[in-house]
């Protein structure tokens, strides 16, 4: 990896994140709460969803977390939680589809601003297999934590 | 001849070891591929670039060597996967031999709770046909659960003896294992037929492919679910891959439901003093540092053989085991024991020849570069099952010549002039 | 500087690796090796001529091929034999890795009977130190058996709390098993004194030495049997070996006693289809085809480790490991997890580095070429232990040179800075 | 192995005693019958041990023996049979010890025709390790017995 690399990777959206994270801490009410790991290195997520509305038209109006992890990891648990609050699930599963295709194109996808927003910062990591996972942690938790919901609620 | 693989002599070109000579200068004619297969240089090189150039442990490591050597590693389990058409990937699970795949379910077995598990009371059918490895691990299993080993018996000519199949697999199996194809006498088992009725009764199907998977094209995803093992293993010594690695496949609801055999690094998901939780499959399956250099040979190997394509090495195997069944038939006092007709069995070829013990027929056979195996082949019970303590068994591959067989042939006539037979 | 391996730029000629330049054109700086060490030529070498001379399988080949594979093979375990000062050969078993030989000894303990058997009521201690591959193993042993695990704590100066060690080792004690030297804090462990606690109260130990045989000596014929480990493990590609091997030796009198683990070709005496008998050790554990190119490799690996002599290879580690303390104690805001004395540490330091995470500091040094591990290094008790999730790990081994503990400690700087610290 | 290396491992002698085995089929009186098997290759015999004298000095009175197997393994079972009946244990271990450092000297050892009789014509095996345990399986099997017996009485 050359220093250019490092600098992709390390986006100033990524670091402004990792020290300043957003809807981190965990809150109530939440209907399910999960706990992620990432095996290979250790990081850590607890994370909660509170969704309101209709079966089959959920809303995801809350998501709070608590995470110990790396500066991928930690900051794409505040962008995740910025792009889903407050959307309905299915819109919120969208993104969550489009920033996984991001992540295993291995560099190849470009990303949609308009659907990923802050997201399009990791851009950079899916060059970095191994970090991958990283940004991946807290997106699959929420999902593992949605679908409990809807299942439970069906 | 009709059949053989197209520029066989070029392929030979490939395994650097066919140009070896032996003592007093006599070429190799290398008749043990049953044993071991020889490797391409395409799979020595493979391994070498990465013991030269990308060697790093996986998995664990964050520095390009170790994303490299992780990639490395999983595309091998990719092309595996692919190789025997696996419906996921994921349920590839790297062993170190095909006898470490068959303990790993045998062992998890006992381990296991629910449905799956094995106890007391409950039935395991194998065979009289089967290799060592996939014997004794059901017998310890058995012994130590309390549940019973059973197994199909032979018939006079060299097949499974399904008269009483019924009595085999009733609602106390909990798990019927056979060989596809057997290392001593060639035969090719119906192991569709046999799955479809091991299911009927919700018994779990294992299949030792250790000889199939080198000559028969195998795509599992094609197979009717009815008639699909749950689990099978092979080797990947036999496939013109290197020692030190084996594969499990197995369905994912099963793999899911086993307990882990081995434990420790890798196969965990966290670990606390007082209790772990363990990763998902494959990973589950692969404690501690896993064979990396031998994945990559593995991978190179298996895409060797899909480069021939699977059909084309089925097709030669098929040819050359028709000559050399014709050969063999041309030597006075030679018997094989196993199935005469090519389309019914592989290219392992196990035989007896009157007046000479098979250790100085392989003995004599050496001393012309001819290389074959003598003894049990580690199929004790099939041998005594025909009343012979041992045979001599000739096996061919994908670089094996009608000329070889041609010097195999010249070779047993020596062999009995040698001892002053007729 | 006094205590390099002399002639260290000729020994790092050895290694092919060494030479590569990562992206961007920088050359490496492989701070790795706890993980993995890197390879000579000499034993890539060896397996390339195995695979392209002499490949075939051993033991049960009557060939010239065979006779050559199965001497090469079983040469392997008489170099490895003479590396540990084992006191027979027949008490080297292949396994596939250090992972492996540890299950081994858990899985068999589970199944033996007699003075060996681990039960209801038995007591296995550990520590809170080990890599997961000595823990999980006497997890599932225990639950599996309803006996109890203990465990020595960690004192906070990165030692083994010895301080309940009667408690711990009483007469319900069947099993003592630690590591030698810590793959995380680098720590060596008191092992004599520890063996001769256990034994007193007859209980059986178990040393982990996958990462001393890199670094220490080991004699085992010469130690005080009071002392003497019952059973040690490590692992073939940590002393410059390939993957795909690792070795436990064992006690004689203790292997003989433990009943098989894997079942299958190699580790049998006869095999009927209702029962059959074992072949004598090493074999009764070496079910199927062995790691044989593996075993090749690895005897050329201890070879040169022997070639370079272990005291000279101790005293290089300890040179370079005190060399990196001193300028790691030069770095603002970093904390080395592990004793600070060389004399009592080996050669893996594990730090944390204030204001940025592992993963980061690895993934900026990687961008310099400086390849260190960061994460639980698969031991997250003693990352529990001390309150912290994850650390970065920078190990080195006969090839470390004093510039590129320069080169790591100049790119933790640059970490510094890149994320603003300072 | 060349033509020239078989000839030295099938020696007329060896070729003879395969065809023509002496002291073959189990025979009455033994104190101690074994079963040895050579896992490798399976070959088997069952050997019986027949001693008389007293304890510290006894003599080997009969062995007799059952056996499958390769010519080496035959011819080996019956030399040693021609070696050790009549004589004291103490001389026929020393015989034993002969055969033993002959079978393992790789072919470097010179055998003593005066102590191992038609026993010399096995020098050429020494050189073929697969063939070794072939040869050494029935001596083995004796040694084995012998010692049994010999426990037994002590
Ligand atoms: C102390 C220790 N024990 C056991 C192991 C496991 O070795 P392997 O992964 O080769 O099984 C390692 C290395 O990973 C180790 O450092
Ligand atoms: C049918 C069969 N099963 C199992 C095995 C065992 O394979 P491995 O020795 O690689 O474990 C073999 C080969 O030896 C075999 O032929």
């Amino acid at each position: 990896m050359t220093a250019q690399d490092l600098d992709a990777l390390y986006q100033e959206i990524i670091l402004d994140h990792y020290k300043n994270p957003h809807n981190k801490g965990l809150r109530e009410p939440h209907e399910a709460e999960v706990h992620h790991v990432n095996p290979t290195c250790g990081d850590e997520v607890t994370l909660r969803v509170h969704l309101t509305g209709e079966p089959g038209a959920e809303t995801v109006a809350d998501v709070s977390y608590d995470a110990v992890g790396c500066s991928i990891s930690q900051a794409s648990a505040s962008v995740l939680t910025d792009l889903v609050i407050g959307r309905p699930v299915d819109e919120a599963m969208e993104i969550h589809e489009s920033f996984l295709t991001l992540m295993q194109g291995k560099g190849t996808v470009e990303p949609d601003e308009d659907v990923l927003e802050d997201g399009i910062a990791f851009a950079g990591v899916a060059k970095f297999p191994a970090r991958v996972k990283c940004a991946l942690l807290s997106w699959m938790a929420w999902k593992d934590a949605t679908a409990r919901v809807i299942e439970e609620k069906a | 001849m009709e059949g053989l693989l197209p520029q066989l002599e070029v392929v030979r070109k490939d395994f650097p070891i066919l140009e070896r000579t032996l003592a007093g200068g006599v070429p190799l004619v290398y008749l043990d591929s049953a044993n071991t297969s020889q490797k391409p240089q395409c799979v020595i090189d493979a391994m070498v670039d990465h013991l030269e150039r990308h060697n790093a442990n996986v998995a664990r490591a964050m520095h390009q060597l170790g994303a490299e050597a992780s990639a490395a590693f999983e595309d091998g389990r990719d092309r595996v996967a692919s190789f025997i058409g696996a419906p996921s990937r994921d349920e590839v699970i790297f062993t170190k031999n095909a006898s470490e795949a068959l303990n790993l379910v045998a062992h998890t077995l006992a381990w296991a709770t629910g449905d799956l598990a094995v106890g007391e009371g409950d039935r395991v059918v194998t065979t009289e046909m089967e290799h060592h490895s996939n014997i004794v691990p059901w017998q310890l299993l058995t012994q130590r659960t309390g549940a019973t080993l059973a197994w199909f018996g032979l018939t006079d000519d060299y097949r499974l003896d399904l008269s009483n199949i019924d009595e085999l697999i009733d609602e106390r199996t909990k798990v019927v294992t056979l060989t596809w194809v057997s290392n001593m006498l060639g035969t090719v088992n119906p192991v569709a037929a046999i799955a479809r009725r091991a299911h009927e009764v919700g018994a779990l199907v294992v299949v030792d492919a250790s000889q199939a998977a080198p000559q028969i094209p195998i795509d599992l995803a094609a197979m009717d679910e009815a008639e699909r093992p749950d689990l099978m293993v092979f080797t990947g010594h036999k496939v013109v891959g290197p020692t030190g690695i084996g594969v499990l496949w197995g369905r994912r609801e099963v793999l899911d439901q086993l307990p882990p055999f081995l434990g420790g690094g890798e196969m965990i998901e966290t670990v606390r003093m007082e209790r772990s939780t363990y990763a998902g499959i494959p990973h589950k399956f692969e404690a501690g540092t896993p064979p990396i250099a031998e994945a990559v040979g593995l991978g190179a190997a298996v895409d060797y053989l899909a480069g021939l394509g699977m059909e084309a090495v089925h097709a030669h195997e098929r040819t050359i085991t028709a000559y050399a069944l014709d050969g063999l038939a041309t030597v006075p006092g030679l018997k094989v024991l196993g199935p005469l007709d090519v389309a019914e069995r592989g290219g392992a070829i196990s035989f007896e020849l009157d007046g000479v013990h098979p250790h100085d027929v392989a003995q004599v056979l050496d001393s012309r570069g001819v290389a074959v195996r003598a003894g049990h082949h580690c199929a004790k019970p099939a041998h005594a099952r025909y009343g012979v303590q041992s045979t001599t068994r000739m096996s061919s591959y994908l670089y094996t010549t009608p000329s070889e067989i041609d010097a195999l042939v010249e070779a047993l006539e020596y062999t009995r002039s040698y001892f002053k037979l007729g």
